[in-house]
């Protein structure tokens, strides 16, 4: 399919058909009534050629809807720059070499999952020889020098381990986003980070399941990765960057 | 032990297939004293005419109906057409081009009946040299890239737009389908004639055409060689042009045809006679060719309780099947249906589920039975519907299914959306994989609910047959036994093109196919 | 749950927070510009707070998302007027016997699938004995003399039926809707009746899963009956509704 | 046959059973040497304390840390407490709120031991007999409104707001459910006091408070009435609370109390005496008064391979068991825990999950053993999701499990939306539905995969457990032996909260409640 990225819009059975389909609760008794107001609902979000596909009962006064729709809006996706971590792929082995022959000695990597979140199978599952999904996690690069923390470091803790083993990269982990937690988090490390005069000399990178690159940029992270990332991309990001960093 | 077994009362089998042995007997008889306009055109499609007039009409069929106009289509359209490629000397094409521009074959000097019938052989053999050569490529494209395992993944494209149906038919491919089928456009069934050319205006599916064929056969080829499995094309043998789609089928390298004995009968309002004499020749055609049948007893389900109305599946697979044999189908080619159609509703509908999958894999344990999902129970709810996708995917596993035809969680809304067939693939992988062998590690309770349903709809189903046999199946078929719908011999679409073979009728394709299949009558 | 309904908005987990899930494809490559699309497009739709549930490549060019986001829009319900057939329900027995002693006579009804539509299992379940879900068709009804013409009825062949037998309803069912056929047919249908002179006669109702009152009005039948519409519903409108009409 | 069977190895399972029974008898001498303030707190409540100080610090905790402070806390709370009672004539709230107040209890004179017995003997006693009335009360309340068919179906309910919970549990029993658990606020497990009154924020889930589980109740109960089915309420006696939440939960009826002997220490790191001594309190409570534990063996399985460490979630379960025999609870309140949590991808995944499932089933026969669904694989493709949770209803409906916490197809997402809540029901009550008695009828192939893939794991945990008991529980989890993390057995929370018992510490109602269990030490 050649698609004219001028005008991108979803695509059901035929180029620009615009089709959709939504679900969603609302807090009004099953019925007509109910009915008619999802309808004029998808109205409002733009949708035309609604079908209401079923609609049940879920008691206490909520009705479940699916719904299939068609909307004209479409998205010029020729003016989008993606924010994305840039890198190019390399191999573990060419990276170890690049490694040895600019750095000669390892990259020291501190990893943790901060403040009151305890998930740390994403964080390991970068870190880890084992890695993720067949990729071989940082430990098992000899490029690497890699400090795991685990779940729930404060800000404070994390910095102090920098400074001890004198790291070159700060691994944070996220995974708990409600009421955005992850944000009021991240930006204490951040704020810790620079109040300590640390923030130049690292890396800080952070990742997780709702993280994106553009989040991380904005919360003044050097990079941001998200669901389904490899260990390598992380690598590769990783001594690419200090690359540039030092032939600064 | 590589799928579990009930144990199915050995007799009741036997009888079962000699009562529709004895019911497809009394038919056959009268198949053979038919032909149909479709047959001949078939006749003349195969010899090698092809192209249509500037009002799209084809040229088979022009010329048809001219000799049925003349009144020598009794003899069979071989003869008159033969006769003059020989007095003309120009090739079959250039004779019915001619016919099509006003020559009139009854001016025509006859040749002797000898030089007649060599030259019907001649070019009855070069036609089937021609299908052979091609099933014996798609046999060495198969083994070449190898045949996926069992049970086939198949899906199904109905965009109306050959080259879109292209496009989504890939993406299926890449995504892990074995098998795709076109759906024909809503009213093809009941033209009396092929359309030509590539086609992008279809309604709820994408006319059936030679030139539609050949282009998805070419993308579906390209694409079995970028994922290095083996991709199977179908479409339909069905409605008032049987004969002729299966010759198209079998030129352009098609593996599978949907074609049933009685569905254009029962569900499409077509003459008997018609559509029995269309389904011989049709199937004699793929069974020279290898093309797999796939029959649509699924449809009795659509309109009938599925527990209720089990039997007549069965009932019918095995008059499918005897139909089949007399065509020369080996086993390896018939894909009975079934279906996954009992109300999710049902306490211990998966028991029923089961057992009904399971009486027909040990009725037609090494042929490649075709499963269909669940259709009439599917709502709105597509969550929902992809759960009863789940266990209809874990049943065929289970049970040693060979073709699946993939359900949509949108069955009950719209024709297919591209993401919709995604999502079917992403159910059946992920159920194949994760339960490949369990039907090697489980047994059913002996003489348990599930052996003792199958043996139940069996006997339901020789009921049926034995009063079927009593009264004989067109009568059974006015009565209302399939399906609970009622036909009459004398009534349906296309019975004006049945006619009454003459003693002097010839026709040399299937003479041929009859010959080289040993069914020769 | 109380809701106010001059301010309806779809309910994930607390009231007004506007939870929507949507799924679709792009015709777009699977990669970063395809994310950034989708959640622009979202965006375009009214949402916010977006989560890129799945992001899933369907080859050819095609991606699939699964996302989840939050709406400010909401429906004023209270200003709606529902539009639905309207009847009190009464008893099969009750019903007999209204039409026993109001008509002393059965009510004459004429059911068909009109035009290119082959489906019947709608139409059989409204009419037939058995009926739909546990709820008796109109032939058990002693107050209907059925007539039942099947699929692929012609309008011309329906109108023929209905003078034969005097009828004094019509049901028609339409459940392909693609390409808006059933709009065509019964159009068509409606047209031939005002022709011939008979509209004014009947009671002219249709059904099918995508058929809504509103639409049958529109399309000036007496009423539409939609998806998981049970015979009883149906019978008891074609009473009320021709005793109102013998009334005036 | 009711259930499909698997022969495991019996001498493998007597002698599993002898070293859980080894390793925990070593850790109860530890436990009886021990008392928490958790311990001291419950018994407080049971006497009657109630309310908290204006700071919102509940009286237990100001009485017991005063307790403390004053160093009389190696008795007991009891001791000085009903001294005051009796010296100063008032009940036991007076006392509470006095010390509060600032009275010191050092300053009090003596009473006789055998006043003091006596009086603490009759506390004990109308504090149980209070606690047996209510679980006869809802014992009655099951008779007569009937048990649901197992598995009962379990769901979650997580709003933080009380209230607002209502009305989403209500919904759900609507719906189907047969268990409500109104999981807590994120951080609750590691406060060191229970929070008091109707609560309506929280995070990730709603404080446990006495409160919140009567609103709770009540509305399960109006609910249960309506549908005409019991309904269960469970919470979580887990944490640094867990006697007290035990004590609370027991006076306000619920059914069900998440209680795992080591979860706090693996997964919360808290410090193992102080797990293992609040445990056996809490469960003393739960087996006098009827409330049906959860162990959390599907922890495990979060951080670690399903297949690789399927033998941990078994080793487990043979302590979890242990250590409940010890607190006299019987198979029938033993509600061990294990999950579907094996990488969908994996080809015959489904058959380990089988296996597994068997295993625990055959291992604990009669008890109401707890399934959980898959949430390390779910993704954001909630269809997949929704694939997922259909065979893990199968499974569990096919082996027979107990108790089953519905799946969630949104799990990679968020907390549960009302209506992902209905979509879990909607699953399971077709899945449960339609295969109502297909255990009924399968059987798994004698020395199958099935049958060889249990024992194994079997083995496996019983080379885990004689490692553990040759170097001790507390070792054992000091090597990381146990879900691959180690804890010290002087770390974790909640250290400073246990303390050696005097040769003078006297409990009750822990006295009490061992008397009548008859486990007496
Ligand atoms: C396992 C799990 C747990 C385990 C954690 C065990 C452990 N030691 O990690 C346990 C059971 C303890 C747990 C507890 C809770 N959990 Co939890 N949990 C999960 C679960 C099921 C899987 C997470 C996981 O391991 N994924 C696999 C890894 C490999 O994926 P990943 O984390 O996304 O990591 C990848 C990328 O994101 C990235 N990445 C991640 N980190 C980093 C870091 C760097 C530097 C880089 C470069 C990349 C990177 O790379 C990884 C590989 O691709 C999810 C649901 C789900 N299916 O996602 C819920 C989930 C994350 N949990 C949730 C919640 C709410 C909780 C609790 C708060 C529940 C409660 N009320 O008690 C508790 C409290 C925990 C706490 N204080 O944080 C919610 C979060 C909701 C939200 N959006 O905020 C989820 C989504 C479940 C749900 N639907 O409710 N949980
Ligand atoms: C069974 C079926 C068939 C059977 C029909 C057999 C028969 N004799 O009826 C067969 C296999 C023949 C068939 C064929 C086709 N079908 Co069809 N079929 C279905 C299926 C699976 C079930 C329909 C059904 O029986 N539902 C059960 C009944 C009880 O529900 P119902 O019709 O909604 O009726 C209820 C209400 O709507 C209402 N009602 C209905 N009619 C009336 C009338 C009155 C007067 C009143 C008051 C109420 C009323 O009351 C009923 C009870 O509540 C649906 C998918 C689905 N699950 O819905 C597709 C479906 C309807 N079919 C579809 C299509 C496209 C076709 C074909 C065109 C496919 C093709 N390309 O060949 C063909 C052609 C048929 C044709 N020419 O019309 C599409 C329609 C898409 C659309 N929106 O337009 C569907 C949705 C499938 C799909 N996703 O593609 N089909
Ligand atoms: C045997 C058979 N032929 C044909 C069809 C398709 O219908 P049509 O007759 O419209 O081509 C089906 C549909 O299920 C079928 O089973
Ligand atoms: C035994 C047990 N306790 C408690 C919890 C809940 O965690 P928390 O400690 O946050 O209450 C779980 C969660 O799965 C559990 O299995």
């Amino acid at each position: 399919m050649m698609t004219d990225l001028k005008n991108v819009r979803p695509y059901g059975d035929q180029l620009g058909d615009g089709a959709v389909q939504l679900s969603f609760t609302l807090p009004i008794e099953y019925g007509p009534l109910a009915r008619e107001t999802a309808k004029r609902f998808c109205e409002a979000l733009g949708f035309q050629d609604i079908t209401i596909a079923t609609m049940e009962d879920l008691g206490e006064n909520f009705t479940f809807f699916v719904i299939y729709g068609k909307t004209a809006v479409s998205v010029d996706a020729s003016s989008i720059k993606v924010v994305a971590p840039k890198f190019r792929k390399m191999t573990r082995e060419q990276l170890d070499e690049l490694v040895q022959r600019e750095f000669n000695r390892k990259i020291v990597v501190v990893g943790a999952t901060i403040g009151t979140d305890a998930h740390t199978v994403g964080l390991d599952s970068i870190l880890n020889m084992k890695g993720f999904h067949g990729d071989y996690g940082l430990e098992r690069y000899h490029a690497f020098k890699v400090y795991n923390m685990g779940a729930q470091v404060s800000p404070v803790e994390l910095i102090k381990k920098v400074r001890e083993v004198d790291a070159d990269v700060i691994l944070v982990s996220q995974v708990v986003t409600q009421r955005n937690v992850h944000i009021k988090q991240l930006t204490e490390l951040m704020d810790l980070l620079y109040a300590e005069g640390l923030r130049e000399d690292l890396l800080v990178i952070v990742g997780g399941p709702r993280i994106t690159h553009e989040l991380a940029l904005e919360l003044g992270y050097d990079a941001g990765f998200g669901a389904g990332t490899v260990p390598s991309d992380v690598a590769n990001f990783i001594v690419q960057e200090l690359l540039k960093k030092y032939s600064h | 032990m590589d799928r579990p077994r009930i144990r199915l009362d050995k007799k009741l089998v036997d009888y079962a297939r000699e009562l529709a042995k004895e019911i497809t007997d009394q038919v056959q008889e009268m198949i053979n004293q038919h032909s149909t306009v479709s047959v001949e055109r078939a006749v003349l499609r195969l010899f090698g005419v092809d192209g249509v007039t500037d009002d799209q009409i084809p040229l088979v069929n022009v010329v048809v109906d001219k000799i049925k106009e003349w009144e020598m289509l009794q003899d069979g359209v071989a003869k008159p057409i033969v006769n003059a490629m020989i007095v003309l000397d120009k090739n079959v094409q250039e004779v019915a081009e001619a016919v099509v521009d006003g020559l009139d074959l009854r001016s025509l000097p006859r040749v002797s009946d000898d030089k007649l019938n060599l030259k019907m052989q001649e070019l009855s053999r070069q036609s089937l040299e021609k299908i052979e050569k091609i099933s014996q490529y798609r046999e060495s494209l198969l083994k070449e890239l190898g045949d996926p395992p069992q049970p086939y993944k198949y899906l199904i494209v109905a965009t109306g737009n050959i080259y879109e149906d292209v496009v989504q038919a890939r993406a299926a491919v890449k995504q892990g389908a074995d098998i795709i089928a076109v759906i024909r456009s809503t009213a093809q069934s009941l033209l009396d004639y092929v359309p030509y050319g590539a086609t992008t205006e279809g309604y709820g599916g994408t006319y059936a055409t030679q030139e539609n064929f050949r282009i998805m056969r070419q993308a579906l080829d390209d694409m079995a060689r970028k994922v290095g499995r083996y991709i199977r094309q179908v479409n339909y043998a069905s409605g008032l042009c049987m004969p002729e789609i299966a010759a198209l089928a079998a030129l352009e390298g098609l593996d599978i045809l949907l074609n049933d004995a009685m569905y254009g009968i029962l569900f499409r309002d077509i003459n008997m006679i018609r559509t029995f004499t269309d389904q011989y020749i049709s199937r004699l055609l793929c069974a020279f060719s290898g093309i797999t049948i796939n029959t649509g007893e699924d449809n009795y389900l659509t309109t009938a309780d599925a527990i209720e109305k089990a039997h007549t599946v069965t009932a019918s697979q095995l008059i499918n099947e005897q139909f089949a044999i007399k065509a020369g189908m080996k086993p390896r080619l018939m894909g009975l249906g079934h279906a996954f159609e009992i109300n999710p509703d049902i306490e211990d509908g998966l028991l029923y589920e089961i057992s009904h999958a399971m009486l027909a894999r040990e009725l037609f344990a090494n042929y490649p039975i075709k499963y269909m999902p669940p259709t009439k129970f599917m709502t709105g709810n597509i969550f929902k519907g992809y759960a009863m996708e789940t266990l209809y995917n874990l049943v065929s596993i289970m049970t040693g299914q060979s073709i699946q035809l993939l359900g949509i969680l949108t069955e009950a809304i719209h024709t297919p959306y591209l993401h919709d067939r995604y999502l079917a693939l992403v159910n059946a992988n992920y159920v194949f994989n994760n339960a490949r062998h369990l039907r090697q590690e489980i047994a059913f309770k002996e003489n348990g609910f599930i052996e003792k349903r199958a043996n139940q709809v069996l006997k339901e189903a020789v009921n049926l047959l034995e009063h079927t046999r009593d009264v004989g199946l067109l009568k059974a078929i006015e009565e209302g036994q399939f399906a609970d719908i009622s036909r009459q011999r004398n009534g349906g679409k296309g019975l004006e093109g049945v006619f009454r073979k003459s003693e002097n009728y010839i026709n040399p394709i299937q003479d041929e196919l009859e010959k080289r299949l040993g069914v020769r009558r």
